[in-house]
């Protein structure tokens, strides 16, 4: 770690505010990140970090404050320019080309050339090496869209890795990787660090904090509440200064077990047989019972995003059968899973979840709306109440509830979409990586409502890449591997290790 | 921690003097603005502009013309806003215009029997049937598009184009190619008549508006069209009946369009199956653009596109008007879009507030 | 024998007039047992140039078309020529250098169309030698041969008369819907000054006597009317007094055109020019003339 | 193991691409049988040459289409160029080298400026394009309403050379276009330029992002476009040795037409600039068919052309079914 007294700071933003219409985003806001250190910028949903990270990028104009790199007052326009001063980048919501093949997307903009012309061959081959290196093994020359949303995330950070810089940020680049792979990018970071690099890191997640960072810096309310070496800041110190308030002396780290519901009945509000898609999804029994968590586990790509949607009626199941209630049901499309009391929050928020130009309230209503049919509008008070209330409940920042919801922190829109669901008053709720981008206090409020709804009656179907809180919610859990169930586990059978046993084939021991 | 100290102050103030304008951002400000402008220049333009007089019972000048004239085309741009708001888009507006026209004047048809120099007029068949079944030739044609779009999933340019070019080709089917007479009074009504001193036809198109409008309003189809225009998978996933959604709107658009050529059947006296509604889909776009819905879909006004059809139709009577040569006609138009088009861009208000600072 | 084979590249169907041209042609085609291919252009030069190549290609007998505009033709007639396929042009004349490339131009003259609506209403003018005549007029698509003609030939013939003065001038578009907008709003700005309207073709005369009728004035006695063409709408307007008077442009030259065609193969020599007979009708000969028209 | 290499083919990119080809050469083959001599080399090779500015246009446009715009302003450019260049020689006697030049030169600024006020005003590309597209066929009137007969020898000597081939001939015009079409297909994949392209048409906002030049590269697109269609008006003169203010009416829907059944995506960022030909090929071979028939009135003419295109894309969208991403 640099001795932060001699070392001039490579890059410094001072003073920086930055205001929407409705919203004073950054408010003197501020950073220090030194040559060869990993800096973590914490803060709640909504706290300004990705704004920060926007307007030193040059995506926004900052209202006022300076920007000085490697000595020199810097004013970046573009991101092309943030990009020539050696600042590379991984913004929070995946932004890559969907229609342009892997290599491409982590390659375009300086392509390996031969006779002038691009060299395609050059180019997947380093793009192969590239990702190689973060051990993800793909068909490179694939359109990105037939990627999920990790393997989308880690040909982002291939492609900053790929850009030669001194500065390096990544917002939220851990949020839908698993285990592994955070540690595999964590040891890519490491190596970088040490030839000299300063990398900014964004993240919701203690562990990963405390795992890498040399400082942090705090962030409350788009200001800087302060920054800290790593270790001279506990747990609940963080947690305490991002919150703003001192917190009950509750642990909020993710390694510590909540008491989950266990009231789980017996009678089974959903049953799969067989259920399974050509090349998808190999044939799965699945039981849900009333009441009860059922999570999923599994590395990525093994089946678990297939699995809900199949459930859903968001992708035709080609051979088995769902039984809801006793009778046999086919879903062809999610009205139909809709109306037998289903819902499903899908991991990728910006293509499958919110709407962004419609409202907050727009977005909170629309799944009870479309269940009413189109015919029986929700009378706009009651669509204002319940908005009002749900914003309300999760503590959704935001303006007003008329604002268009992509103007949200990312945190904050998971939760409208969340209340989304919630106002249907389902049956049973498919809850995929819902707490995704979500900070620890937001997060822990989620696994209290997912525990507290289960109290009620509803089921909840939990995939999470998180182990720890896929066993610690979970009444029940469906290991999955290569596209198929290959466990079932009640819970206290299983603890972290002995999951990744099952994961990786071993069985329990 | 060094913390510049900012002048907060400066910061706001502008802000709170721009609370005050605050109808100068409605999006709906910047259509009508230019839609004002140009009456304004007609004003000084051409004398008698605003001049009404009272004609066999009913108001009669320049602007009742352009209400009048403007029928056909607000009626097919407030269908082409819905299907706009869907991503869609439907150049098969003019044939089904040309489509229905030619049915509903077909089946009235009738003779002129002249009796010492007094025309009378027989139909043949019932008018009430003969406007169902042109109303009822165009929904097919909606519901055919709505079936390459939302069955097919064909591009909605390629899948109303099959109908823009065959749809004309069944009307002068229908025609042999001739212009149809119509020797029948009362079919006049719709399209020429008048109701308390003012064009039936505007009551029409007001009706319509105003079913639309309260459709949007008082029922989730503006929401759910909104949202199906934004992000269709996302839509889709929150429950909506993405398909049944497009396939109305096509319908809807094609309804319109039949109204459309109904009224201009009418007006006109005869259905010209070769002419009739010829480009009125470039138009209707036109106007559905002006008025300030995006054609990537989302959010749309209705309101707005009526601007946008009345901004064209004066524009189009402002240059018959004022004598413009005819082989200039086209560049003023041009010149009148851009400008307009320019003037209600953002970066054109930046531009402005820069130098009036 | 085997039929003769003709190649026919109609320029549309774009107007009634049209119609009843294509409709003669087949009618005609049918009577004198020739093989006719027909094909549409759409109003567009380029498709009715690939109709002649595809009748190159099929080695048609004799190659016939109404052209789009009259420039242009060069290279696809020499193609023609050189398949030693004779060419007749129907309805408007081709602008080449080389005039062998076709054998024989039928149709009418839209320039002195122009000369001839011009010519009734001097004389018309003469019988009222008090008054002023403020003409508007209304003109075909911009840019279209008919239209250009038929302005041109008329303002020829009244250029010398200080008494009869165009006033407006606008495109209608061949089209009665466009025909009755335009006019409105020459009522509105003219109003009463207007005398006359001159339409190039009926259909806009008819669309403009609805204008004239709404603004309450009295077609045909306020405000004198003259077309070209010769549809039956002109005669049924003309006989409720509505329209004084239309030049006829016949369309129905597919008897000539046939006879042309047999006698082109046969060898026979041809005239390069032949005018179709055409007349004048005034209103007052329209109830007699009215049982003769065919489209 | 072979299903799954089945899937994986039909997933393939280019399959819609393929699909259409096999459709177009099914069409002629039914045609062939069905008509004697349509089949025949110079009909083929007529096809490219009636269809040659046809194709120059489609291949500006399948660029304006791949960056998510459109341009409407195609059809009245190449009209223009033809007046200019019939202006010019018949009545200004420049020599016919500078004419091409410099209407080549005006169509591209002509559409850098469209392409600029889309850019900088963030105005929609087909409000734009529509304004563009008036200006232009306005213009075509300022220089003169009739049209203009070209004499100019080498635009004759370009018009009426037949260059032999296969015992068929071809005109300079079909080579012009074909080369075109190389260098565009070259353009698309393997300069920066034309993966930006892509880039924009798939997401500009995270072009954006990626650090790529948006404004240049729309402002490129339309310039292109622009060129394309005034070289597409060059092949014209060269083919009808005229100029005319109504030349090439509707043509933008044709060029439209072609690009989206040669496999490319209205909204952008999917589909191959090759497609182009094989959709203008379609076209002209459905318009072959009608010519070949000869016993269709104008309606029914509208009325076939809309069932072919109607069974071409149908039968086109089943074969390529669960691929699309619309
Ligand atoms: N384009 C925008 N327009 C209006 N408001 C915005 C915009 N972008 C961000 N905001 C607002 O600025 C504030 C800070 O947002 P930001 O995205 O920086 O939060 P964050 O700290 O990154 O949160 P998260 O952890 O949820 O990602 C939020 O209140 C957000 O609503
Ligand atoms: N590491 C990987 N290597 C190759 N392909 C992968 C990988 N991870 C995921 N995939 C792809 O993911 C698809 C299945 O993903 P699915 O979304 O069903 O899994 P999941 O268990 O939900 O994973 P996730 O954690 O991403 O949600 C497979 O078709 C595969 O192509
Ligand atoms: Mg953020
Ligand atoms: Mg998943």
């Amino acid at each position: 770690m640099p001795d932060c007294a001699k070392v001039v700071p490579v890059l410094e933003m001072a003073g920086i505010h930055k205001q929407f219409p409705g919203v004073k985003a950054l408010l003197d806001a501020g950073l220090r990140l030194y040559p060869g250190e990993v800096h973590t910028l914490m803060g709640q949903n909504g706290a300004g970090k990705s704004t920060l990270i926007k307007v030193l990028t040059g995506v926004y104009q900052p209202d006022g404050g300076t920007i000085t790199l490697a000595g020199k007052r810097i004013e970046p326009r573009s991101t092309q320019d943030a990009q020539s001063l050696g600042i590379s980048t991984v913004y929070q919501e995946v932004n890559l080309c969907p229609n342009l093949s892997v290599a491409e997307n982590i390659f375009i903009g300086r392509y390996p050339r031969r006779l002038r012309m691009i060299d395609w061959r050059g180019m997947r081959q380093q793009a192969a090496k590239l990702l190689a290196r973060l051990q993800v093994d793909i068909d490179v020359a694939a359109p990105l869209s037939n990627y999920p949303l990790a393997i989308q995330q880690m040909v982002a950070i291939a492609r900053a890795l790929n850009i030669e810089s001194r500065v390096l940020i990544l917002d939220e680049p851990t949020s839908s990787l698993d285990e592994a792979e955070v540690q595999l990018l964590f040891s890519v970071l490491r190596s970088l660090r040490d030839q000299g690099m300063a990398i900014l890191f964004v993240t919701h997640f203690l562990d990963q904090t405390y795992a890498i960072s040399d400082r942090i810096t705090v962030m409350r309310n788009g200001e800087r509440e302060g920054e800290y070496a790593c270790s001279e800041l506990s747990r609940l110190a963080l947690v305490n200064k991002m919150v703003g308030a001192p917190t009950e002396a509750r642990p909020l780290d993710s390694a510590d077990e909540a008491v989950a519901a266990s009231n789980a009945g017996d009678a089974a509000v959903l049953r799969t047989r067989a259920l399974a898609r050509k090349g998808v999804l190999q044939p799965v029994d699945l039981t849900v019972k009333r009441g009860e968590v059922l999570g999923l586990a599994g590395l990525l790509g093994s089946g678990r995003t297939e699995t809900a949607r199949l459930l859903f009626g968001a992708d035709k199941a080609d051979s088995g059968s769902i039984e809801i209630g006793g009778r046999e049901r086919t879903f062809a499309t999610p009205v139909d899973a809709i109306a037998q009391g289903i819902g499903f929050c899908s991991e990728d928020r910006k293509h499958e979840g919110a709407i962004l130009s419609l409202s907050v309230r727009e977005n909170l209503i629309l799944a009870l709306q479309a269940r009413q049919g189109v015919l029986r509008a929700i009378p706009f008070k009651r669509q204002q109440q319940l908005a009002d209330d749900y914003v309300k409940w999760l503590g959704v920042r935001t303006a007003s509830i008329e604002t268009p919801i992509g103007t949200l922190s990312g945190g904050n829109q998971q939760k409208v979409l969340l209340a989304r669901w919630l106002a249907t008053d389902p049956k049973l709720m498919i809850l995929d990586e819902p707490t995704r981008g979500i900070d620890v206090r937001a997060k822990q409020e989620i696994m209290d409502y997912v525990t507290s709804l289960c109290r009620k009656g509803m089921s909840i179907l939990f995939i999470s890449s998180e182990l720890p809180e896929v066993l610690r919610v979970s009444d029940r859990i469906v290991v999955m591997r290569d596209r198929k169930a290959c466990g079932e586990y009640r819970r206290g059978e299983l603890d972290e290790t002995s999951v990744l046993h099952v994961i990786a084939g071993e069985g329990v021991q | 921690m060094s913390v510049h100290a900012h002048d907060a102050r400066t910061a706001l103030e502008p802000a709170a003097a721009k609370e005050r304008l605050v109808f100068l951002r409605h999006p709906l400000f910047r259509p009508a603005a230019a839609l004002a402008v140009l009456l304004l220049i007609d004003f000084f333009a051409i004398p008698g502009f605003f001049h009404l007089e009272i004609k066999d019972g009913h108001l009669y000048g320049s602007l009742i013309n352009i209400v009048n004239r403007a029928a056909p085309l607000m009626l097919a741009a407030l269908g082409m806003t819905l299907v706009i708001a869907t991503r869609g888009i439907d150049i098969s507006v003019g044939a089904v215009v040309a489509l229905s026209g030619t049915v509903a004047a077909m089946l009235i048809g009738g003779t002129m029997v002249v009796n010492d120099g007094v025309p009378e007029y027989v139909s043949q068949t019932p008018m009430p049937l003969a406007l169902a079944a042109a109303l009822g030739a165009a929904l097919l044609c909606g519901a055919w598009n709505g079936l390459l779009v939302a069955g097919f999933k064909l591009q909605p340019i390629v899948a109303t184009l099959i109908l823009m070019v065959a749809g004309r080709g069944l009307a002068q089917l229908f025609t042999d190619g001739q212009i149809v007479t119509v020797y029948y009074k009362p079919f006049f009504f719709l399209g020429g008549g008048y109701m308390l001193g003012l064009p039936v036809a505007l009551f029409l198109v007001a009706a319509v508006f105003i079913i639309t409008a309260l459709l949007m309003k008082k029922t989730a189809l503006g929401l759910f069209i909104q949202a199906v225009g934004i992000n269709p998978v996302a839509a889709r996933l929150a429950g909506l009946r993405t398909a049944t959604l497009i396939f109305f709107v096509y319908v809807f658009c094609a309804a319109c369009a039949g109204l459309a050529g109904l009224i201009v059947t009418s007006n006109i006296k005869s259905a010209d199956a070769n002419n009739a509604g010829l480009l009125l889909e470039l138009d209707a776009i036109l106007a559905v653009t002006l008025g300030g819905t995006s054609l990537a879909g989302g959010k749309f006004s209705l309101v707005g596109s009526m601007i946008g059809a009345l901004i064209i139709q004066t524009l189009t009577y402002t240059i018959y008007s004022l004598g413009v040569p005819p082989e200039v006609n086209m560049v003023v138009k041009a010149v009148v879009v851009f400008l307009v088009s320019i003037s209600q861009s953002a970066q054109f208000k930046h531009l402005w507030q820069r130098r009036a600072a | 024998a085997k039929p003769l084979v003709m190649g026919f590249s109609q320029v549309g169907a774009e107007s009634e007039w049209r119609t009843a041209n294509t409709a003669s042609i087949k009618d005609a085609a049918k009577k004198a047992g020739i093989t006719l291919k027909f094909a549409d252009a759409q109003q567009r030069q380029e498709n009715q140039v690939k109709a002649i190549r595809s009748f190159i290609a099929q080695h048609v007998d004799v190659i016939a078309f109404s052209p789009v505009v009259e420039s242009g033709w060069d290279t696809v007639l020499r193609e023609a020529k050189a398949a030693r396929i004779p060419v007749i042009l129907t309805d408007r004349a081709v602008n080449v250098a080389d005039k062998s490339l076709y054998v024989s131009f039928i149709g009418s003259d839209f320039v002195e169309e122009g000369r001839r609506a011009a010519r009734w209403l001097l004389d018309y003018a003469k019988k009222n030698p008090a008054k002023q005549f403020n003409i508007v007029e209304l003109q075909g698509t911009v840019g279209s041969a008919p239209a250009i003609d038929r302005k041109n030939g008329f303002q020829e013939v009244i250029a010398g008369n200080p008494k009869l003065k165009i006033i407006r001038s606008q495109t209608g578009d061949f089209t009665r819907a466009k025909g009755k907008e335009v006019m409105e709003a020459f009522l509105k700005s003219e109003g009463k000054n207007i005398n006359v309207l001159y339409a190039h073709n009926d259909d806009m005369a008819i669309g403009a006597i609805q204008a004239i009728e709404e603004a309450g004035l009295k077609p045909g006695k306020d405000i004198i009317v003259v077309s070209i063409d010769g549809v039956k709408g002109a005669f049924e307007a003309m006989m409720q007094g509505k329209l004084n008077v239309t030049v006829e442009c016949s369309p129905l030259l597919g008897p000539q055109l046939m006879q042309l065609a047999q006698d082109v193969v046969a060898g026979k020599p041809v005239p390069k020019r032949i005018t179709v007979e055409e007349g004048v009708f005034p209103a007052e000969v329209a109830a007699k003339e009215f049982p003769n028209r065919k489209y | 193991m072979t299903a799954a290499r089945m899937r994986a083919f039909a997933n393939a990119p280019w399959f819609t691409s393929l699909v259409t080809v096999f459709l177009l050469v099914t069409m002629l083959g039914l045609g062939g049988a069905a008509y004697p001599g349509l089949l025949s080399l110079q009909v083929m090779l007529n096809l490219l040459i009636d269809n040659a500015f046809l194709l120059v246009i489609a291949v500006g446009m399948s660029f304006v289409i791949l960056s998510g715009g459109i341009d409407l302003s195609v059809g009245s450019v190449l009209a223009l160029t033809t007046m200019i260049c019939a202006w010019l020689l018949q009545k200004a006697h420049w020599p016919p080298v500078a004419v091409i030049a410099l209407v080549l030169l005006l169509g591209a600024a002509f559409g850098a400026g469209m392409g600029a006020v889309i850019h900088f005003f963030k105005l929609q590309p087909f409000i734009v394009t529509l304004a563009g597209m008036f200006l232009a066929r306005g213009l075509c009137y300022l220089v003169s309403i009739d049209s203009i007969t070209i004499e100019d020898p080498f635009f004759v000597a370009m018009s009426q050379t037949q260059l032999p081939f296969l015992g068929g001939f071809v005109s300079p015009g079909a080579l012009i276009a074909l080369a075109m079409l190389a260098l565009a297909v070259w353009v698309a994949h393997f300069s920066s330029f034309g993966r930006a392209v892509y880039a924009v048409g798939g997401n500009e906002q995270s072009a954006e992002m990626m650090g790529l030049r948006v404004g240049r590269t729309k402002i490129l697109v339309y310039a292109l476009s622009g060129f394309c269609a005034a070289l597409a008006g060059v092949l014209f003169s060269f083919y009808m040795l005229s100029g005319y203010g109504l030349h090439a009416q509707g043509t933008e829907l044709d060029a439209i037409a072609a690009v989206v059944i040669g496999g490319t995506l209205l909204t952008g960022g999917y589909g191959y600039v090759a497609g182009a030909l094989s959709g203008v090929l379609v076209l002209g071979t459905i318009q072959t068919l009608i010519a070949f028939d000869g016993t269709l009135s104008s309606w029914w003419t509208k009325i076939v052309i809309g069932a072919l295109l109607f069974v071409f894309c149908v039968v086109q969208r089943v074969m390529s079914i669960g691929k699309t991403k619309t």
